[in-house]
């Protein structure tokens, strides 16, 4: 494992980066985050145990396993929206473990989490701009004009209220809304969960091109094949440890990953 | 040994602060008494409980007092509902229940443990209304009362008997409801039937607001009140000319300058630094009332036959107090049979001018 | 008659909404019916009577006492009570449950402390005299609250509209995961509504007193039964929805004395709430968002 | 045993308030499982109140007889308001509920003739012994323990859950909310019945939001995880202020202090089975 | 067996529907396909009876559907799982099965007061079958979890363990594979082509095509509210129009799942 290379960002140049061409960081400011033993309770349950992950900055990386495997949970856990009962977080050099929430969104990690999270009394339009409220300011129009290059759906529901987008479109708003935040490093639980192929395809091919401008990805994805095909390194939960990693090329071949996640 | 006397009053809740007036009063009488060597040598000793102003407090309150405390007697409690639910405990237990503030009527026909001595306003009333009549020339009245309460609603009762026997027109009946905030509605539909006077029944906690806004709304007019309005606070809660011209007619005034209550307001006021009100001028005389009865009693130590004893000497009692001559008249029940008993007071008519009670006669 | 009662009903209209706007702010943000409002409300109103009279302070200075103090106490709550259940899990009933806990020590607490009795502002705190207009009677005071309540209806509504913290507000109050995911200080905007909400129910303490002329420890209690009606009427957590309830509140209050008898006063304010129920289940200006299949 | 006979002569009140209260918390706790807000238990208790009282004071009804009218007669009065309001979801049927007692009481005050008024009903005879107290609760909670354990319990809970999944699973949910609704206020009724022919007196402010607030308090704060939790509830209100009597001025202070602890710390009611459950190695929740 | 005719929808004046024509034949698998927002969930929401369509017909086994409440359609044999789910969460898994066997139950209040046999009998065979459901769905061993403390895709399984309790003739599920990886989806198509093979019909909405031309003997594709094709699976792999409006081209074998082909 090596340590990461950049030289360690402060908070204050992470925020509000306004001038970059789409949401998503350059490459001088590409993040990397570098997972120790981290341990994650529901009162009893020990749902993660003692997971190492190592995020290279400006990589892909993929994280799958089974349902119940604990993929979400480590998600959250990273965002802080979950206790960490162990272990560590270090972001670019810093030590995140016991920051709160807000704090590390302030950072630039940015979630589309399970279930999506929108705002379903609030209109697409609010939804996309809380997304840049890490930023300080107001949206910018052209963050909005990649959203919708990305998702035209979007456009055309802008004024409506979110509740009452189909399911599809509530998760393209989810994705929508995390870019708005110009996020440094992107966590992403399912992303492609109830969308139609065509637009998986677009999503992925943009998860590509955002991660080729610098974006850190972390990526939960049941969708195995697809996700370890374009992540440079991956793995593999169980029952809340981790069971394999690797470069995604080496996973998806492995006969373990092949039989189990892949019905081969 | 110490006669032990027993308490129930509101000291929380809506009724606390008329609660707290009559413990006062209570206070007051009873160390005045042990300050000039008790009764017959005994002391008295307060055994004081707070009802809450609820009738489920109210009995278990009656109850702890007749049956753990093992008082002789109880005072109390303060307001009317309760009394109707806690007064049958005390009579079953053959144990005197005496109300200094309970004035909706039949509580006395509970049973013949039960004593009263807080004027039920059937008696006063007319006189006050006829008294405003003579001096102020009325013609007709219009009359707001409080209708969730039973104290303003049995004064509104009387009040209402009393104007019809006196043959006074009432131009438009109004209620309010306990907390409210706003009586100008009220106030104003009943400006636009041109009363000559306007006929209160309320509490302190309402009936100044009610004055504040009448004038506020430019309403000059007289108010004729119950002895609810019957205090001094009433120059706070009003101030200024706003409390002007309120009529009131009770047994008891605070500038009644009889010596018996002269001494008690100074009395009162050295010890509590605040003025009394009629609340406390009737536990005040309550507990001399009962005092005088114990000093006919040979206590025997034996709880039952003492309470009795008690109860047998009390109807005879005639004492004048605070609110001035005071003797029991016997109520009847529900059958017409002989209960308990009632005040028989005459009553003081006074009118408010510029911060004082003047007496009227 | 008809004038006069048209001011009178704007005016009882203003109070209720005034009470209504702190309680219905934290409604909407915290997601909490605060049964505790009705005691800061008196707590305020109490805070700002001590520096009137006893401090001798003006009424603005007593205005800002009543803020700070009962704003403090609506923190305190958040702090000790609410934010600890929060972090529990508690159902959603549960925290309802603390507030009325809450307004128990308080009023009591009040009682032991300021004493059972009625008590007013001292005279002259405002100008007491009363303004005629053709024939109608205003008071300052009534002025002052019409004039405050529309204007912290205007102020609120700005800030939950047209501003980033306003927004921000709105995001909480839908879904604290969402408002966290998104880089919100969930729990500083809880602390900082309630603190708001506490001092606005302080405000509104001392104008209902002014206006009442009675302060008593329990004088929060018969305002805050009509207050949770205001805020339903006017749908949980609308700010104008507020105001318009208020208002519709004061004026069927009024026109039913006028018209059809006091005694029904109460019984025609609630039966027109239950019937506006039953024709606009989610209040006057509530909107229905249906969860999607 | 005089020592006995005394305790029941000081605090035979109380122990009987503890069953009518536990009825009071039960009665709600049928429409809080279904996940109904409604607080309007407060008034159907003052109307089998007064129900009873009047059958048994104006038509010398024998008790039996006043103790059903006491429970049909809110009953009859759930099953009317409730066809137009059990569709209110939340708060908006704890609104129109509570506008429903305020109607009620109003009502009661400006029917002088039949109610008294203001003045109320005195001088009801005291029929209620310990054991029709005692009875009662346990019939009512024989029934709903019964109720719980089988579909209509499974109905009610999958209702308070998810109305929609519910009715498509073929719970009529209509039904099922004026089933527990109209129970609901059979059972306050009956309580209200009871409790009159108690205290010699009834009034109709005894009725109104202060004990809606207290019904529903004795069973949030007891938890609606079971039976347990009502009575447990009402247990605690019903003695608390009794057991604080030392603290005098300060007792309802302390009074309130005690509820914010417990809920602090039980924050899920204190009757609550999935927490023993947690405790034997089980989940538990997700922050926000 | 369910056969919609002439559904239009619209919300406000968003036209969601129109004129959309379905016949799902007894014993099939019928695919509903289509970009998101086409309005799939809506056709659903109008057979279980929670929105009223603003024109068209619908009818089951010969009954008209429309006007008709959720419970009673359930009661005719209809079940579905939901895409956004939608399980009891403070109930345990088991629990929540056991309600979906509401409308076997028919013990009357005797029994259930006095704890009949009738009761008795009639809880223990829908817990028992309950479990096994369960169990089919590998969830048994949490039976007494509380069904919020699921993670996603277990939550997918409760939700569709509930729906079969229910014992319908027609099964609609919404994205019934939404949440689950490769491997689970080889497994579920195996379930439901078992499920099938028992007699129920199945119409289903899904996105993920291996799935749907894997098993669906029938397909409907929606797009901004109108069928613009509908047929065999290979019919409408190769039409045109569906792979311009859903499908896509670029399907350089992403997410191909080579096991599974039928
Ligand atoms: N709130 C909770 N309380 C208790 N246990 C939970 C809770 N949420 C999740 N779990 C348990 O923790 C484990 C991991 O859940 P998690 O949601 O992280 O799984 P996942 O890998 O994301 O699965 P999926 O692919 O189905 O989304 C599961 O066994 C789940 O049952
Ligand atoms: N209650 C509603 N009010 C307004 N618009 C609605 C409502 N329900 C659905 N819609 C709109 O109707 C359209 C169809 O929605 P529907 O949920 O049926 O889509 P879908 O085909 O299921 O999509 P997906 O595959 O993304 O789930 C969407 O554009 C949605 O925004
Ligand atoms: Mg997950
Ligand atoms: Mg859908």
């Amino acid at each position: 494992m090596s340590a990461p290379t950049q030289s360690p960002e402060t908070r204050t140049s992470s925020v509000g980066q306004n001038g970059a061409p789409r949401p998503a960081g350059n490459a001088s400011a590409a993040a990397a985050l570098e997972v120790r033993g981290l341990t994650v309770h529901y009162g009893h349950i020990e749902a993660v145990r003692g997971i190492d992950l190592t995020l290279e900055p400006g990589g892909i990386t993929a994280l799958v396993g089974a349902n119940g495997a604990g993929k979400s949970t480590t998600l959250l856990a990273l965002s802080g929206l979950l206790p960490k009962l162990a272990g560590s977080v270090i972001f670019n050099g810093e030590d995140i473990t016991r920051l709160a929430p807000h704090q590390i969104v302030a950072r630039g990690i940015v979630q589309v989490p399970e279930g999506r999270a929108i705002l379903t009394t609030m209109t697409v339009r609010e939804n996309l701009e809380l997304g840049a409220y890490r930023l300080g300011g107001s949206a910018a129009s052209k963050d909005f004009d990649y959203v919708f290059a990305l998702f035209p759906r979007l456009k055309e529901r802008l004024d409506g209220v979110a509740g009452n987008l189909s399911g599809g479109e509530q998760q393209m708003l989810a994705i929508g809304r995390a870019l708005m935040a110009k996020p440094r490093l992107l966590l992403l639980d399912e992303p492609s969960m109830g969308l139609a192929p065509i637009v998986v395809q677009e999503i992925f091919r943009a998860l590509r091109s955002i991660n080729a401008d610098g974006l850190t990805l972390f990526l939960v994805e049941q969708n195995v094949r697809q996700a370890l095909k374009i992540a440079q390194r991956g793995y593999v939960l169980e029952n809340g440890s981790l069971a394999l990693s690797g470069s995604g090329k080496e996973l998806l071949n492995h006969p373990r990953v092949l039989q189990a996640y892949l019905g081969v | 040994a110490d006669i032990t006397i027993g308490m129930a009053e509101a000291l929380s809740g809506g009724a606390a602060q008329y609660g707290h007036s009559i413990k006062n009063g209570f206070e007051l009488a009873a160390s005045e008494i042990n300050a000039a060597g008790g009764i017959n040598g005994n002391k008295i000793k307060l055994v004081v409980e707070d009802e809450q102003g609820k009738k489920e407090e109210a009995i278990n309150v009656f109850k702890k007092l007749i049956f753990q405390d093992k008082v002789l007697m109880i005072f109390g409690p303060t307001l009317s509902n309760s009394a109707q639910a806690a007064d049958p405990i005390a009579q079953a237990a053959k144990t005197v229940a005496f109300g200094t503030s309970n004035t909706a009527d039949g509580i006395t026909s509970i049973g013949n443990y039960v004593f009263r001595n807080s004027v039920t306003e059937a008696d006063v009333l007319p006189v006050t209304i006829s008294t405003a009549q003579r001096k102020l020339g009325i013609k007709k009245v219009a009359v707001l009362y409080g209708n969730d309460d039973v104290f303003t609603k049995s004064g509104y009762d009387n009040f209402k008997k009393a104007l019809a026997d006196l043959k006074v027109p009432v131009t438009a009946t109004e209620t309010f409801a306990k907390g409210d905030v706003d009586f100008k509605a009220q106030l104003t539909k009943i400006q636009s039937t041109h009363p000559d006077a306007i006929v209160l029944s309320a509490l302190l906690a309402e009936g100044g607001p009610i004055m504040v806004q009448a004038r506020q709304l430019g309403i000059k007019l007289p108010f004729i009140g119950g002895n609810g309005m019957n205090s001094v606070k009433i120059f706070d809660l009003a101030p200024g000319a706003a409390s002007n011209d309120l009529w009131v007619g009770s047994p008891w005034s605070i500038d009644n300058n009889t010596p018996e209550n002269t001494k008690f307001v100074a009395a009162y006021k050295a010890k509590y630094n605040t003025a009394p009100d009629q609340f406390s001028a009737q536990s005040y005389d309550a507990m001399h009332i009962a005092a005088q009865a114990l000093k006919k009693v040979k206590l025997t130590g034996n709880l039952a036959a003492d309470r009795t004893a008690l109860r047998d000497a009390l109807p005879n009692v005639k004492w004048t107090g605070a609110t001035g001559a005071f003797e029991f008249t016997q109520a009847k029940n529900r059958a017409g049979k002989p209960a308990g008993y009632d005040a028989k007071q005459t009553a003081i008519i006074s009118m408010t001018h510029d911060g004082k009670y003047i007496i009227e006669k | 008659m008809l004038e006069q009662q048209f001011i009178n009903a704007l005016s009882l209209g203003c109070v209720y909404a005034l009470f209504a706007l702190g309680f219905t702010l934290v409604f909407g943000v915290l997601g909490i019916i605060n049964l505790s409002h009705g005691a800061v409300f008196m707590a305020g109103a109490y805070a700002a009577l001590y520096a009137i009279s006893t401090l001798g302070l003006p009424l603005w200075a007593g205005l800002i006492v009543s803020f700070v103090a009962a704003g403090l106490i609506g923190a305190l709550i958040d702090l000790l009570v609410l934010r600890p259940l929060r972090h529990r899990g508690a159902p959603h009933l549960i925290p309802m449950i603390a507030t009325i806990g809450i307004g128990i020590i308080l009023t009591n607490g009040a009682q032991g402390i300021f004493g059972a009795n009625n008590l007013r502002f001292p005279q002259g705190t405002v100008p007491d005299q009363t303004l005629v207009i053709a024939g109608m009677h205003m008071t300052v005071v009534e002025i002052g609250i019409i004039f405050l309540s529309f204007a912290l209806m205007a102020v609120l509504m700005y800030v939950m509209r047209r501003t980033r913290f306003g927004r921000a507000l709105r995001a909480v109050a839908e879904s604290p995961k969402a408002a966290w995911l998104l880089g919100i200080d969930v729990e500083r905007l809880f602390l900082t509504t309630s603190f708001v909400a506490g001092g606005l129910g302080g405000i509104a303490g001392v104008l209902i007193g002014l206006y009442s002329n009675a302060l008593y420890p329990l004088m929060g209690e018969p305002i805050l039964r009509k207050g949770i009606a205001v805020v339903i009427l006017g749908g949980l957590g609308n700010i104008p929805g507020a105001m318009i309830g208020g208002l519709f509140l004061g004026f069927s209050e009024v026109l039913s004395v006028a018209y059809i008898g006091s005694t029904t006063r109460d019984a025609v304010a609630f039966g027109l709430l239950f019937l506006v129920l039953l024709l606009r289940p989610q209040g006057l200006f509530g909107k229905v968002v249906q969860r999607k299949a | 045993m005089s020592s006995l006979a005394t305790f029941w002569a000081i605090y035979g009140n109380v122990v009987m308030s503890l069953g009518t209260n536990a009825l009071l918390a039960l009665s709600i706790w049928l429409t809080l499982v279904c996940g109904m807000l409604s607080i309007a238990n407060a008034a159907f208790m003052g109307i089998g109140a007064y129900a009873a009282a009047i059958l048994t004071m104006n038509y010398g009804a024998p008790f039996s007889v006043s103790l059903a009218a006491g429970m049909v007669a809110p009953a009859i009065m759930a099953a009317i308001i409730g066809l137009p309001t059990i569709r209110l979801s939340g708060v908006y049927l704890a609104m129109a509920t509570l506008a429903f007692g305020e109607v009620v009481r109003v009502i009661v005050l400006n029917t002088e003739s039949i109610t008294g008024g203001a003045l109320g009903l005195n001088g009801i005879p005291q029929l209620t012994q310990w054991w029709h107290v005692l009875l009662s609760v346990v019939i009512v909670l024989l029934v709903l323990w019964r109720l719980r354990a089988s579909k209509i319990g499974r109905a009610f809970d999958a209702i308070r859950g998810d109305e929609t999944a519910a009715s498509l699973m073929g719970v009529n949910v209509r039904a099922n909310k004026m089933l527990a609704f109209v129970l609901g206020a059979a059972v306050a009724g009956l309580a209200g019945a009871l409790n009159a022919h108690l205290t010699f007196f009834i009034g109709p402010n005894e009725y109104g939001f202060e004990r809606a607030v207290e019904i529903l308090t004795m069973t949030i704060l007891g938890g609606i995880g079971g039976l347990l939790g009502p009575i447990l509830g009402s247990s605690i209100i019903t003695l608390l202020p009794e057991v604080l009597r030392g603290f005098d001025s300060f007792r309802l202070v302390a009074n309130g202090l005690i509820l914010v602890l417990i809920v602090l710390f039980l924050p899920r009611g204190i009757w609550d089975p999935s927490r023993y459950a947690q405790w034997l190695h089980k989940g538990g929740k997700r922050r926000a | 067996m369910l056969e919609l005719s002439n559904i239009s929808m619209h919300f406000g004046g968003l036209h969601v529907l129109h004129d959309v024509n379905i016949n799902v034949p007894q014993g099939s698998i019928f695919g509903l396909i289509g970009p998101n927002g086409a309005g799939k969930t809506t056709v659903f929401n109008i057979i279980t009876g929670l929105l009223t369509p603003n024109g068209g017909r619908v009818s089951f086994d010969g009954h008209g559907l429309l006007g008709l409440k959720p419970h009673r359609i359930t009661r005719l044999g209809i079940a579905r799982t939901f895409q956004n789910i939608r399980l009891f969460k403070e109930m345990t898994l088991l629990q929540n099965v056991v309600v979906g066997a509401y409308r076997h139950m028919q013990y009357g209040v005797p029994s259930l007061l006095f704890g009949l046999p009738a009761y008795r009998r009639q809880e223990a065979r829908a817990r028992e079958r309950a479990m096994e459901l369960l169990g089919w769905m590998k969830l048994d061993h949490k039976a007494h979890d509380l069904a919020d403390n699921l993670s996603y895709g277990e939550q997918r399984r409760l939700e569709l363990a509930r729906a079969l309790a229910t014992e319908p003739k027609l099964l609609l599920l919404d994205e019934p594979v939404a949440g689950m990886n490769t491997g689970e989806r080889a497994e579920l198509m195996h379930e439901i082509q078992a499920i099938r093979a028992r007699g129920y019909t199945i119409l289903m909405i899904e996105h993920d095509m291996h799935f749907v031309m894997g098993l669906c003997d029938q397909i409907a594709v929606l797009n901004f509210g109108k069928i613009i094709a509908y047929g065999q699976p290979d019919a409408i792999r190769n039409n045109e129009e569906v792979i311009e409006a859903y499908l896509g081209r670029d399907d350089e074998e992403e997410g191909a799942t080579p096991g599974v082909q039928a």
